[in-house]
């Protein structure tokens, strides 16, 4: 308006995890395309609410005109969101909304928990008959579980027809068909460790959900090392390019695939219409966030669940 | 005659470290009012026999009686409070803490009414005041500050310390290990003064030193220690410089009169 | 051998004529360096100062929105917590100990105090009492594990860490009490965050507490015995107990205030936070250590002042706000993070050696 | 003054005489208790092992699958990284100091190697030399800052710790690369992770690896000149200097030797690991310090064997193999690792008491 | 006559820290071949002096000459490499090795062949052999394990230690800071023998004691050390050792002569 280029911030939950690597690419590119002056800030672990608060605190005190956030505590960050839209400045979450959700002028994300119930469906349909008696293995985040780890724990449970009794508290399901839950950090260390432990306590596991793809290739290898690689399925979460890459190396099953970089991208967009004349981004049709879509990834496509090929996965991994 | 009742009395303590043997069976008795020298080699076990009576290690074997009670000093503390205060040879003080702070240690003064009552305050003035009297009285003239750190002092103003601090507050018994081994001369000479200052207060003392002009000088009895016990008592109106030194560096055997002693 | 007593016989005997004045010297007069020298030597607190000065000064040239009022005083918010987690945290180190749990405690009380006036309606006053009556007991654990069972600090620490977070996500069920939850049914639990205005700047009760905090603890430190035995103990522990001190009960006595400080700062984080979050935090059990080695405490106990770590948590807040104000990437701002530690106590030790 | 000195005149004149012969005690004969009392006493390291046996025993009564060959075997499979992690901590604890890079070394050295032969296509062998030198080089970086700069080891390594960890982000872009790539590319980078039989026990070669490197330290520390003064300079530094050792020069060397064992580590853990994850062993650092605390050396360096990190590290592994086997809730293995942590220890230091 | 060169000259030395200053202005001379004894009161500065000829610190003001030649030593150990050898009255022993460890801390042996060439294995039977044979030299009859922890030794026992290092490695000057402060009768006069022995073997020695009966015994000339810096020289086959009490204390001023020295 006055010459001044517009100030935008990105705050993640991590730099360390691609998913937001790839989100802040996207925004990168997009606030270069626009000429938008772009801060970008993240937690230092899964969990750390402390340091995304004092970047909000930051952007606020930089003049920002938006904020793209991916909080870590989504009911507490929703005081200093409050201040900053007190500002006047417009908060969009990205990927995880905030709760209450309309904390947020607009959510743009990927339902995490319906993430978890594509692949849970599709290991259901993959197993058929044997699902019945199959054996799960279920490889979590951290132990302060965050609510992505939640969400897509349980999305996976309930899309596999598993009663997961409180949908907000992991690990409280009776099904005799759940081996254990283990925490994997979302490394492949930590998925590795993870999977010899829950092998040893029964070897005969045939369905393994994954948090991400980089656990989901620590328990491959545990699998392999066991010689067990042939026996069990491994499904995940997040659809980056490695990860899809595993898929079609047969590491992985099926994955579900997000699209973070253009939730980013959109969310520039959507800060520059705002600042422009003020208007704010409507939610889907339906939902109350906008929806940037989910995919199962896989080249083993089971009837009654919508999935997109290896290939098309690997064109948009992350696009 | 018979002898009064020993102020602190030891029997037969024993004290192993692993495969080294730092006081063998040793017994031990100050009576009251007497100055009491304990000489002996390097190593032979005194530092650890008075560490024993002081409560500073708990022995393996044998009991200790202090005015004929028998007890059992589990800490430093116990003894303290019991009267007994000892210099150790490693001086016991804290290297980063000022003269003063090092005196007070654990019997700090705080300041009157309100401040001191209430908010436990200390009275830095009048420590500093008491711990420069007390230091010139030992004629340390060369400490230039009193808030110095003690690890900055030499080696005999560190000693100065200790000893200045054990001699403003014993009560009951003052045992000083080695309390002139840093000292200059007219140090020394004002510490051996001292103790016989206390002397005359009633107070018993014991006293280790390898100075035997300075054992002899003051010494009412001495102690001889030889491989972790008492060889014997002599008394140093009788027995010669030389006897001593024959006997604790085992040149000589003890004649039957000091063993009884 | 050669007898050479006898003309020494009294040799001691001119000693009553010996000099009986203190020693003294003339010092030359210094220039206005040798003066800053002689100040910083006597006043060490001083360094950490000087680091901060410069430190404010650089960013300020860096980002111009750095120098406002508004964001000095935004990072005296954001220091409060973990400046009085550094608090708790110092007067463990200066024992020789060191605190891993100090996070993990606040995190779990705060959500004690949470849930006891969110759920079980208790008053809040009530409530924070018994928050710090809880850190209190956390205090005690670490302090009698110490001091009776002769655990090392950093290892009875790091299990209570262990504890106290298990022990935060079982209880708060790891959901965090929403912010409209607190102002409806407890509001004086976010007492902490409330802001006013001085002189421009906007500050908390936090940023209050924390200056009160540090204050009461120089006091203790310098002006009580108490205090003097923390350093005794920290600096050579077997001659604090020669020297009559009952170490024992000191230690444990250093480990409930520290309990109890966490406490406070678990109300303090509830206010910051605005809500009662059990991940909160997570990193402030090194950062506080960091502000207080910063502030010129030595890990080895025993040495250095309290308000050093005041001025480490400030550093800290300053580097990390100066990093991201000035548009720094994520990534850059760890590798920054990481040289501006190490330049900071470089320039510390720097001024300490010169100043000699 | 009485004057007491003609007496003594030549009372050295007896010395001739005396006793020249070493003091010697009777020992009596110990029951077996003694014996094993002073079995201990002379063999601290075997302290930590009794503390092993007994965790093993009880978590084998526990869980019946713990204690076949194939569970023990795979406890060391699991443990080898931290163990060697373990090892070059323990270097730089025995001088007094602590080194929080550790891990960040490792992750950071582990992605250079990967990208250096699958990127570059520069061979394995010369890819993991070259990771060994960047390893000698971020040792050097710590030990030149520790010595030259004389920055507390704490804080140099907190800051090198952010540094390299950006750098390993940076250099790795947070991309794994994948265990198929390596196979296809650079197979020799998973040498350590190959299993070879050993009487029912499957081993990998980290396993034998990580045996080796606590092996040859061992014999460094103490049967080498360099050893010893490691010891010396973290008993007390200053009286290593007045002794005469050149104590920079080997603090220097304790941490480029520290951080080419991490190089070492870094090539293990592709094997362990299967790819090269920029993210795997963030949680390494803590756990490296434990294992060397558990395994009995002192914070304040200068005392405890090598081969105590060793046994610590497995104790480690066997607590947290045994609670996941036990099939314990995440929340509740997180509140028993702090249990046992607090009760190995303690058993440790009570062992140590009644054998001293 | 006119005098040689001194092996070790000091001019004109001043240490400060903060408020207190140790050194004043100090000079320092020894002779080739001389036992040169420096005596003075507690935190006179004797020890600083000496620390500032041997690079334990650093100076403010002033020269230090070796043979002659100025040097700046930065460390003790460019001082040791120089060929003087220091006994600190602290002691620069490390409390956890054994006596082997620290005696040969710096200068290891090691076993012959391919194991000490390759792989540098120390040769520990040797240098415990070697280390017991130079406790038994000073009469250390008492220590009952070679492989005991230094700190685990009596106060004396640590000190024989210390001296028995410095008179086994010693090759031009050999600095001794109190060496028999903590030290018995017997084992005294050992280290005065030794002291002897290496003069005769060519090497000067600088000797730090209060024992006045001992300097007077052994000293070629005596250095009076008072506030801070050198007052005087004497001689102690002409001077009395009240004379050098009096100096020292401040209970007399030097006469002309003396000051010449
Ligand atoms: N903690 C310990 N561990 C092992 N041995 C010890 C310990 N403390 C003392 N000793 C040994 O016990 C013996 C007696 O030591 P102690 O200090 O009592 O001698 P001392 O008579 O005071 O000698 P000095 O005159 O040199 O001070 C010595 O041989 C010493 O090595
Ligand atoms: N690091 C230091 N900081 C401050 N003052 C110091 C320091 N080292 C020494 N001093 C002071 O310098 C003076 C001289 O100390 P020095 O140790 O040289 O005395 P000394 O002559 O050796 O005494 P002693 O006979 O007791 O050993 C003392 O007043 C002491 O307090
Ligand atoms: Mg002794
Ligand atoms: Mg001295």
């Amino acid at each position: 308006q006055d010459g001044q280029p517009i100030k935008a911030c990105l705050v993640t939950k991590t730099d360390i995890n691609p998913f937001f690597v790839k989100m802040k690419e996207g925004a990168s590119q997009k606030a270069q395309e626009l000429g938008v002056e772009l801060s970008t800030y993240a937690g230092k672990v899964d969990g750390d609410h402390e340091t995304q608060v004092q970047a909000i605190e930051s952007c606020i005190a930089a003049g920002a005109k938006g904020i793209l956030l991916t909080a870590s505590d989504t009911k507490a960050i929703t005081d200093v969101v409050r201040q900053a839209r007190d500002q006047g400045i417009l908060v969009i979450a990205l990927d995880t909304p905030l709760e209450p959700i309309d904390a947020a002028d607009a959510t743009f994300a990927t339902d995490n928990f319906k993430a978890g119930e594509l692949i849970g469906q599709w290991a259901r349909a993959k197993l058929g008959a044997e699902a019945e008696n199959a054996k799960i293995a279920m490889l979590d985040l951290t132990p302060s579980a965050p609510s992505v780890d939640v969400l897509r724990d349980q999305g996976f449970l309930s899309g596999f027809g598993v009663d997961v009794k409180d949908a907000n508290v992991i690990g409280d399901e009776e099904d005799p068909r759940v081996v254990g839950h283990e925490v994997t950090n979302g490394n492949e260390e930590g998925g590795r460790t993870a999977m010899e432990s829950l092998l040893q306590r029964d070897s005969g596991i045939n369905l393994v959900y994954t948090i991400n793809e980089p656990a989901a290739a620590g328990a491959y290898e545990a699998l392999n090392s066991f010689g067990l690689a042939d026996q069990a399925v491994i499904v995940s979460v997040d659809g980056g390019c490695p990860g899809v890459e595993n898929v079609k190396a047969g590491v992985i099953g099926a994955t579900s695939q997000q699209y973070p970089l253009q939730m980013a991208s959109q969310g520039i967009e959507a800060i520059v219409a705002f600042a422009k004349d003020g208007t704010k981004p409507q939610s889907s049709e339906g939902l109350d966030f906008v929806n940037t879509g989910v995919n199962l990834v896989t080249d083993d496509a089971q009837e009654g669940v919508p999935s997109i090929s290896v290939q098309e996965g690997l064109d948009r991994c992350w696009g | 005659m018979t002898k009064p009742t020993p102020v602190l009395m030891g029997r037969g303590i024993v004290k192993r470290y692993g495969r080294v043997t730092a006081i063998d069976h040793s017994d031990f008795d100050l009576y009251p009012g007497e100055i009491l020298a304990v000489i002996g080699d390097n190593g032979a076990g005194k530092s650890s026999l008075i560490k024993a009576v002081s409560g500073a290690i708990v022995p393996d074997e044998g009991e200790i009686r202090l005015n004929g009670e028998p007890v059992r000093f589990a800490s430093p503390i116990e003894a303290r409070d019991a009267g007994i205060e000892t210099v150790y040879q490693q001086l016991a003080l804290s290297p980063a803490l000022s003269i003063a702070d090092n005196m007070f240690l654990g019997r700090e003064i705080r300041k009157p009414g309100f401040l001191g009552t209430y908010l436990r305050m200390l009275d830095r003035a009048e420590m500093e005041r008491i711990a420069r009297e007390k230091l010139n009285e030992l004629g340390l003239m060369t400490i230039q500050s009193i808030t110095q750190a003690v690890e900055t002092l030499s080696g005999g103003q560190r000693q100065g310390v200790a000893v200045a601090r054990a001699a403003a507050f014993g009560s009951k018994v003052i045992i000083l290990d080695e309390p002139t081994a840093a000292l200059g001369v007219k140090e020394s000479r004002k510490v051996l003064e001292l103790i016989q200052d206390v002397r005359s207060r009633g107070l018993p003392i014991v006293l280790i030193s390898h100075n035997m002009p300075h054992v002899f000088e003051i010494a009412d009895r001495i102690h001889v220690h030889r491989l972790g016990k008492r060889l014997c008592v002599i008394d140093p109106k009788q027995a010669a410089m030389s006897d001593a030194v024959a006997l604790m560096t085992g040149a000589k055997a003890p004649e039957r009169s000091m063993e009884a002693a | 051998m050669s007898e050479t007593t006898g003309k020494g016989a009294d040799y001691e005997a001119s000693l009553k004529d010996s000099d009986t004045s203190v020693a003294a010297f003339e010092h030359k007069s210094r220039g206005p360096l040798g003066t800053a020298q002689h100040f910083l030597h006597g006043n060490p607190t001083m360094v950490p100062v000087i680091v901060l000065v410069m430190s404010v000064v650089a960013f300020g040239l860096v980002s111009p929105n750095f120098f406002s009022a508004f964001n000095l005083s935004l990072i005296m918010q954001q220091v409060a917590i973990v400046g009085i987690l550094a608090a708790a945290q110092s007067l463990v180190i200066l024992t020789a100990g060191i605190d891993l749990s100090v996070a993990a405690v606040m995190m779990m009380i705060s959500v004690i105090m949470g849930r006891l006036s969110v759920e079980l309606g208790i008053p809040v006053p009530l409530a924070v009492l018994i928050g710090f009556a809880c850190g209190a007991c956390t205090g005690l654990l670490n302090g009698l594990l110490v001091t009776k069972i002769k655990l090392p600090p950093f290892i009875t620490t790091l299990g209570t860490w262990n504890i106290f977070l298990a022990l935060n996500y079982y209880l708060s069920n790891r959901e965090t009490i929403r912010s409209q939850t607190l102002d409806a049914e407890a509001p004086l639990l976010k007492l902490f965050g409330e802001r006013f205005n001085l002189g421009g700047a906007v500050l908390t009760w936090g940023v209050v507490l924390m200056v009160v905090i540090f204050a009461v603890l120089w006091f203790i430190l310098n002006r009580t015995a108490f205090g003097r035995h923390i350093y005794a103990i920290g600096d050579d522990k077997e001659a604090a107990d020669l020297s009559g001190i009952r170490t024992d009960r000191t230690l444990i006595g250093v480990y409930v205030l520290s309990g109890v400080i966490c406490a406070v700062a678990a109300w303090a984080s509830i206010g910051r936070v605005g809500s009662v979050s059990p991940t909160s935090f997570f990193e402030a059990n090194l950062e506080s250590i960091t502000a207080v080695v910063i502030g010129g405490i030595s890990l080895f106990g025993g040495r250095g002042s309290i308000l050093g770590p005041l001025i480490g948590a400030i550093i800290v807040g300053v580097f990390n706000s100066g990093l991201r104000l000035a548009g720094v990437d994520v990534l850059w701002q760890l590798f920054a993070t990481g040289w501006l530690i190490i330049v900071a106590v470089a320039i510390d030790q720097w001024i300490r050696r010169i100043s000699a």
